[in-house]
């Protein structure tokens, strides 16, 4: 389907009209000096056009590409845009990477100019320097601490804004022409994908793929210019991206960026969002939160927590999705928003929140029907980079913990015999930049990209994930095997934050455990056990007793589904460290990378399944600061008790 | 332009001053200079009379002999005996080795106390809060959030001082002193009592007011690491005399001062 | 719980330093103005008006003058009831030998001669601190009310010493009924209130706070001490001035200098310290808790008396009184040093916050 | 002027005066052994003389009423010391004076509650008439009941003075005085002696109570020779009871001298506020009282 997105067909286009259509309402706040500080569209426009011309007069050219290193922070979405005017292409890139993460993206790309908020990033850049020789131009926002950097070619932003205006009072024709001259096909932007193995990809994706998508999910939701998103996500990130510039700029609504990381919960309360997106994890750590915050209250309202909670999973969900439930429910629940839901949603600064999505990996089920029950309209949600994001929306009243929901209009999906997804839409991406066999292998002749993921439809038609076609494997007996599955499992325990299920050609399951350190430090509290730190937390046994009964749990569930009951956990471990980005056992994005953590913690894979009781371990770890270190200890491996499998044994 | 070269003439110049309570010298003839723009750093063995140094400088003591010279706006001031607000008004600032701040009030009220001298309204048109003292309000407020943000207090600026950890209330305390603008800022001990991390911070703060604002630093450290990195020239201080004067390296290879450190059993 | 607040950002200063930036609380502050200023007068008997609201709202205004010295600027004061004699009998004087000048000009300017007399008896604030102080200022309370028994031109030479207040005529309406008495001293009431609040979150207020927390780093960032101290008995006086013209005027209609002694001074010095040092909301609770606790009393101890045939005599009764009163300071000092609004500012918080324990 | 006139009105005013002193001497104890002004020592003055006066009337023995009352002011002294000043520790002193603002009322309300507000009349057995032989001989009319209050007062303050200067506790007394960190480091137990020091103030209200009791009568006035002794304070010092006796004296001879001679002049009644005012300008000259020491602000 080739749906026109009509003559404003690129992002520049759009924020000019909106600087006519809505001029004075607000397109983006940030909160500074203790206030939001607030950009009209008008003011936003008039920003991006002195911007766009100073950048010309710096020599970006039509086709080159713009490096963007920072946090949500309106002149980073501003230069974005002031790039497209020109038609060269943005590259946002993740502001919390290392220096060495930055310079492939600046390498591949030829990048010459680049905009970095602050000294921090601006000391990244200049450490790479000599390895990209083509970055000639490095913008900085915030001039803090770079008074006496006398590097050529370093420039405040505020300088190139001056240059830009007066540059467009000489002549404003030259804009309005690049402007003019921008085509939906062009790209529009680059993300580098993190990738679970191998160096990143950047993928291009075009005005009309962006524009395309942003806008059929907007009509799906009925988004306006009254709308709110609260931006907290890396801007480098498409799942950001997409809902701080893509979708803001089809249908006008207003981003509002926090003041700084430690801020976002005041912020959000603060902004009470209407369009709300959060990954699982941020979910997960905000239960959490709740949980222990709620542990600290007094009895009555511990007892009213329990009680209205408990009404809430009964009927909240039902009555969200306008299904029938008892006058007396309905009494019960009025009430229970009164006391608890209605408060809560307020202080998480959900009280305006009309859709929430989540995506990115699986959530759990509890999870999802927690927000759910409390009356937040959180629906999940399909995509990736190189779909432009949606590829399946949960529609209002079909919401399912289980599945993403059907195909958003405009795509089309099909599997393969090995369970793989396959998808063909108008939001694909063009391309993998300057890696034609990526490409290739990613998306075929006929315009199908294959994800990678394995799935299934329901019988309502909605998409079911269950994991990456590489990583659903099978156990030695031949049964199924899905790691993350088990893993997504075990994690909804709030004591467990990180979970590596291990079994593909083995006998039987096992899996390392990483414990949540504030969860289940607040628990030995409660329990006046003393303690000095993960590492002592890690190795108690009252704590393996803790995490054994959270992995029975699972085993008892999975007992109960015939296709993995052989998956049950036989042993596990609790992990000496925090499995860490900055130790590349995560991707940037908080994704466990298996093969990596299984290479890297042989021996205690191997001592798993020797059946060992303990094992030695010492282990290199890299600091905040950069430094290393290393970390020695004795760790101890504990069996679970699996359950027969009834249901499985009756159908084989 | 480096920070050596933004180094300028003398601004302060204490000549011959002596100062003592009921009989207990507290300083005995003491003369330094400190020129624009550079950090000065006073040190010495407890008791040597550091902090009266300070007090005598901004007006909390009267010295019975001895002037103090300061160039504002171009011109000499000279002066024995002010109160500490005439020299609040002449530019001075400073902070102070246990923690004066306002106990009862929020870290922004703190700091809004510290730019009273910048407002002109009257009490009747604050009580009224129209007009100039409306403007002044929400001017000043915007100043104070500029140095909110450049102390990185933002998490903070609504809460009761008294509240606040030992780090941050130094650093409140600060933010307050800077608030005024001050052409001279005295510092007392800012890192007293702080761990690695926390005085790490606030010898990034003192080296970047310096930086940013020009700001001319006298400070107190006991901390000898931190005072030979961050200040220009160094006075030496021992029983209310001047045993040494000159930079970091002058003063390291100082034999009175070696021995008066060596002298005392700190 | 009942504060629901996301969603509710300020994007300039002027909305984030409003007296009441969370809406829930204009809502609620407008309700209670509206209540005061119409429901009260259609709906409240005499009894209600004249002998419970009037004084309340009086005690609440001087209670604010005495917070603005003591609870804001930290200087303790013995001297209240002096301040409100000064703008009583002064009021008197000028609304008798200069008629025309009308009945509120005559009143702001009984409480500009509080004023001065509290400028006078601050001056040893300059030299000393704390009870010392304290000490000085009942220097004040013998002083004025002497001054006022012994010349007669005070109370137009009455030879009771008794003052009788004129008819109160604004713009040639009539103020006698207990309704219109009600609402002038509620109008004035507020109007003082709103612009203490005012003064209190400026450089006048915070200059206040500053010498009250710690004098020398006052003084050190610029803050002159004599004249924030004197201003501060100035303002305080002002009030107190006014609160005690009301005394008279809308209030008691006859008064004596005696009318005003020590006792009066403790009792609103009690309603600062229960209601809240350094709070304006405080002001307000104190003085509604002292009102109406004797009221309380006797009708508990009535009905005691009632219900087990007991004789209980009005003296016991006033006994039992002061020892509640005094066991109450005691108790707000040791448990709760910052009053009512304190109490109601926790409370506030917890429904900030709900369901969350912090 | 009559000069024989003069020296009558200057002797009443000194010996006046010594029974300020008397007063006086109840704050500077209870100031010096725990840094609290203690505003309710008036109220303790009513209560004790008060308590005494009633049990005389129904008919107990001198000394046996005597002992009681001694006994309830001690008991009352730690009853303070354990329920108001314990959890006030560490609180500012002006927190500590308001708490004994409060006291006050608590105990004028109590005696009145238990002992009816009624006045009584208190008869010690000495005539409140001037000595004939001294108007004799030198024209001066001094009251006898004076002069006999004056040399109990001054036997008073002779015996704490002992007592503070040679007995175990007296030393104690002042080592708390003058820091009580440094006393709590050595091992003085702070609290007992709270307890003790207000008993002694007790006992002295006792002494005062009486004697102001005997010349006034014992009624709720007798509250307010409190505040008669707060300018003596002022003058001088807190921490001083050499300065609580010469501040007495000064204040009580120039109060009946002003009383007078300049009375008459601006309509009597002056002796309310004219002790404040000596005492105010006093503070203008040396804000630290006749015997206080100067006080550095350390910052």
């Amino acid at each position: 389907m080739k749906a026109g997105i009509g003559s404003l067909d690129t992002f520049p286009k759009l924020l000019l009209h909106h600087a006519r259509a809505r001029g004075a309402l607000p397109a983006i706040r940030e909160k500074d000096l203790g206030i939001w500080q607030t950009w009209t569209w008008h003011e936003f426009a008039d920003e991006v056009r002195a911007l766009a011309c100073g950048l010309a007069e710096r020599g970006l050219k039509r086709g080159e590409h713009m490096a963007l290193v920072g946090d949500n922070r309106p002149r980073i979405y501003a230069a974005m845009c002031a790039a497209q005017c020109l038609g060269a292409i943005p590259v946002p890139l993740y502001q919390d990477a290392a220096a060495a993460e930055m310079a492939f993206p600046i390498q591949n790309a030829e990048i010459a100019h680049a905009l970095a908020e602050d000294q921090e990033q601006v000391d990244k850049l200049l450490e790479i320097l000599p390895k990209c020789p083509t970055l000639e131009h490095i913008y900085y926002d915030d001039p803090r601490g770079l008074r006496y950097y006398a590097q050529p070619g370093l420039e405040a932003y505020d300088a190139l804004l001056e240059l830009g205006r007066a540059a467009w009072r000489r002549d404003p024709a030259f804009l309005e022409a690049e402007i003019e001259k921008g085509r939906g096909e062009d790209a529009a932007a680059m993300f580098f994908t993190s990738g679970t193995t191998g160096t990143p990809k950047g993928v291009v994706l075009t005005h009309h793929a962006l524009i395309d998508r942003a806008r059929a999910a907007a009509e799906m939701e009925g988004l306006s210019d009254r709308d709110v998103v609260l931006a907290y996500l890396p801007p480098a990130w498409i799942g950001q991206n997409i809902f701080s510039y893509a979708q803001p700029f089809v249908t006008g609504y207003c981003i509002c960026c926090p003041e700084s990381a430690e801020t976002v919960m005041t912020d959000m309360r603060e902004i009470g969002p209407t369009y709300y997106f959060a990954p699982p994890r941020v979910l997960e750590a905000l239960l959490t939160q709740v949980s222990i915050r709620m542990e600290d209250a007094g009895a009555v309202k511990r007892w009213l927590y329990r009680k209205f909670m408990g009404v809430a999973r009964r009927v909240g969900g039902m009555l969200l999705d306008g299904k029938r439930v008892s006058a007396l429910d309905r009494l019960l629940y009025w009430l229970g928003d009164l006391l608890v839901y209605g408060p809560l949603r307020n202080v998480l600064g959900m009280s305006r929140v009309r859709v929430a999505y989540t995506a990115g990996e699986a959530i759990g089920p509890d999870l999802f029907k927690f927000y759910r029950s409390l009356g937040i309209n959180l629906k999940q949600l399909y995509g990736s980079t190189e779909t432009s994001v949606f590829v399946c929306v949960q529609p209002n009243g079909q919401v399912k913990p289980d599945t993403v929901g059907p195909a958003v209009p405009g795509v089309e999906l099909k599997f393969t015999p090995e369970r793989e997804l396959l998808i063909r839409s108008p939001g694909l991406f063009k391309e993998y930049y300057k890696n034609p066999q990526a490409t290739l292998e990613a998306k075929d002749q006929e315009g199908w990209f294959h994800t990678g993921d394995a799935g299934y439809f329901d019988p309502d038609g909605h998409l079911k994930i269950i994991d990456r076609v590489k990583d659903v494997g099978q156990l030695a007996d031949g049964t199924l095997f899905a790691p993350k599955y088990l893993e997504n499992k075990l994690k909804f325990f709030p004591y467990i934050q990180e979970a590596v299920a291990f079994g593909q050609g083995r006998d039987r399951v096992c899996a390392f455990i990483n414990i949540d350190a504030e969860a289940v430090g607040n628990w030995a509290e409660k329990r006046n056990m003393p303690y000095s730190g993960y590492v002592d937390l890690a190795s108690r046994d009252e704590v393996y007793e803790l995490v054994r009964e959270c992995v029975e749990q699972v085993n008892a569930d999975l007992a109960q589904e015939p296709e993995i009951a052989n998956s049950q956990i036989h042993r596990f471990l609790i992990l000496h460290k925090v499995l860490d980005a900055d130790d590349e056992e995560l991707t940037r994005t908080r994704k466990v990378r298996r093969g990596f953590v299984a290479q890297k913690y042989a021996t205690l894979v191997d001592a798993l399944y020797a059946g060992k009781q303990s094992v030695h371990v010492e282990a290199q770890v890299k600091y905040e600061d950069g430094r290393t270190g290393t970390i020695s200890a004795d760790l101890r491996i504990h069996d679970a008790k699996t359950f027969r499998a009834d249901a499985a044994k009756r159908a084989a | 332009m480096s920070r050596e070269a933004r180094i300028g003439e003398t601004v302060l110049s204490v000549e011959k001053v002596s100062l003592s309570f009921g009989g207990v010298k507290a300083l005995q003839d003491v003369s330094f200079d400190v020129r624009e723009h550079e950090v000065r750093a006073i040190i010495g063995p407890n008791g040597a009379g550091k902090s009266s140094m300070l007090n005598v400088i901004n007006g909390v003591y009267h010295p019975q002999q001895g002037t103090i010279r300061l160039r504002a706006n171009g011109a000499w001031k000279e002066f024995s005996d002010m109160d500490s607000h005439e020299a609040a008004a002449l530019g001075i600032a400073r902070t102070f080795q246990n923690i004066a701040l306002f106990k009862g009030m929020t870290v922004l009220d703190n700091i809004m106390t510290g730019r009273n001298l910048k407002m002109r309204a009257s009490f009747l048109e604050q009580a009224i809060w129209i007009g100039r003292a409306r403007r002044e309000e929400l001017k000043h407020r915007r100043a104070v959030e500029e140095i909110i943000d450049f102390m990185e207090i933002q998490h903070i600026r609504k809460t009761p001082v008294g509240r606040l950890p030992y780090g941050l209330q130094k650093r409140v305390e600060l933010a307050r002193a800077l608030a005024a603008e001050p052409r001279l800022l005295l510092l007392d001990e800012p890192m007293a009592g702080m761990n690695m991390e926390e005085k790490q911070d606030m010898c990034r703060f003192v080296l970047d007011v310096n930086d940013q604002y020009g700001t001319t630093i006298v400070l107190i450290e006991h901390d000898m690491g931190v005072v030979m990195d961050i200040s220009d020239r160094v006075v030496v201080l021992d029983y209310g005399r001047k045993i040494g004067d000159g930079t970091p390296e002058e003063i390291r290879g100082n034999q009175a001062v070696i021995d008066a450190y060596l002298g005392v059993a700190h | 719980m009942l504060y629901r607040e996301a969603g509710q950002f300020k994007s300039t200063y002027a909305a984030d330093q409003q007296i009441f930036p969370i809406r829930q609380d204009r809502i609620a502050v407008t309700l209670l103005l509206l209540v005061a200023f119409i429901g009260v007068p259609l709906f409240a008997n005499e009894y209600w008006l004249s002998a419970i609201l009037v004084p309340f709202l009086i005690f609440a205004l001087a209670a604010l003058g005495l917070n603005i010295l003591t609870g804001y600027a930290g200087q303790l004061s013995l001297g209240t009831a002096a301040f409100m004699a000064v703008g009583a009998f002064m009021a008197y004087n000028f609304v008798l030998r200069m008629p025309w000048l009308g009945v509120i000009p005559s009143f702001i300017l009984a409480g500009l001669c509080a004023s001065a007399v509290g400028i006078v008896f601050g001056l040893p604030s300059l030299r000393i601190k704390g009870f010392y102080l304290a000490v000085a200022t009942l220097a004040c309370q013998f002083f004025v009310l002497w001054a006022i028994q012994r010349i007669g031109w005070f109370t137009n030479n009455s030879s009771t010493g008794v003052i009788t207040a004129q008819t109160i005529e604004i713009l040639g309406h009539t103020f006698d009924t207990p309704q219109s008495k009600y609402l002038l001293t509620l109008g004035i009431v507020a109007v003082l209130a709103l612009l203490a609040k005012n003064l209190m979150r400026s450089e006048t207020g915070r200059a206040f706070m500053a010498v009250r927390d710690m004098d020398v780093a006052a003084s050190v960032i610029g803050i002159p001490m004599m004249k924030t101290k004197l201003l501060a008995f100035a303002i305080s006086s002002f009030y107190c001035g006014v609160a005690g013209a009301m005394y008279a005027y809308t209030y008691l209609g006859t008064v004596e200098p005696e009318a005003f002694t020590l006792d009066l001074s403790f009792r609103i010095l009690f309603m600062i310290i229960i209601g809240g040092v350094g709070s304006i909301l405080g002001s307000f609770l104190g003085a509604a808790f002292i009102t109406l606790l004797p009221i309380f009393l006797n009708v508990f101890f009535g009905a005691l008396s009632h219900t087990f045939g007991l004789d209980i005599s009005h003296a016991i009764v006033s006994n039992i009184e002061l020892m509640i009163f005094g066991g109450l300071i005691i108790f707000f000092l040791i448990v709760e040093p910052h009053g009512l609004a304190r109490l109601w500012q926790i409370a506030k918080e917890k429904l900030r916050l709900w369901p969350f324990p912090h | 002027m009559n000069v024989s006139f003069f020296f009558e009105v200057l002797i009443g005013g000194l010996l006046a005066g010594v029974m300020y002193s008397l007063v006086a001497l109840g704050f500077v104890l209870i100031y010096k052994a725990s840094g609290v002004f203690n505003f309710a020592q008036g109220a303790m003055v009513f209560l004790a003389a008060l308590t005494f006066v009633s049990l005389l009337e129904r008919g107990v023995n001198f000394w046996l009423a005597l002992g009681v009352t001694l006994a309830v002011m001690v008991v009352l002294g730690m009853a303070i010391e354990r329920v108001v000043l314990r959890p006030l520790v560490n609180q500012p002193p002006i927190t500590l004076f308001m708490a004994t603002i409060g006291l006050t009322f608590v105990l004028e309300g109590l005696s009145q509650a238990v002992w009816g507000s009624q006045p009584h009349g208190l008869e010690l057995g000495i005539a409140d008439v001037p000595m004939q032989w001294l108007a004799d001989s030198t024209g001066m009319f001094i009251s006898q009941f004076d002069l006999i209050a004056s040399g109990v007062a001054a036997v008073l303050v002779a015996a704490l003075a002992l007592f503070f200067q040679y007995t175990r506790v007296g030393r104690a007394l002042r080592a708390v005085a003058d820091d009580h960190q440094a006393a709590l480091a050595v091992g003085i137990p702070l609290k007992n002696i709270w307890a003790i020091v207000w008993a002694v103030a007790g006992f002295v209200a006792l002494v005062a109570g009486m004697l102001w009791g005997a010349r006034n009568g014992v009624q709720y006035a007798l509250t307010f020779i409190a505040l008669k002794a707060l300018p003596v304070l002022i003058l001088g010092g807190f921490e001083s009871i050499l300065g609580a006796i010469v501040g007495g004296l000064i204040i009580g001879a120039s109060e009946k001298l002003a009383e007078v001679y300049l009375g008459p002049m601006v309509g009597g009644g002056i002796e309310s506020w004219f002790a404040y005012v000596i005492a105010l300008l006093f503070l203008l000259v040396r804000p630290q009282g006749l015997f206080g020491e100067k006080i550095i602000d350390r910052v």
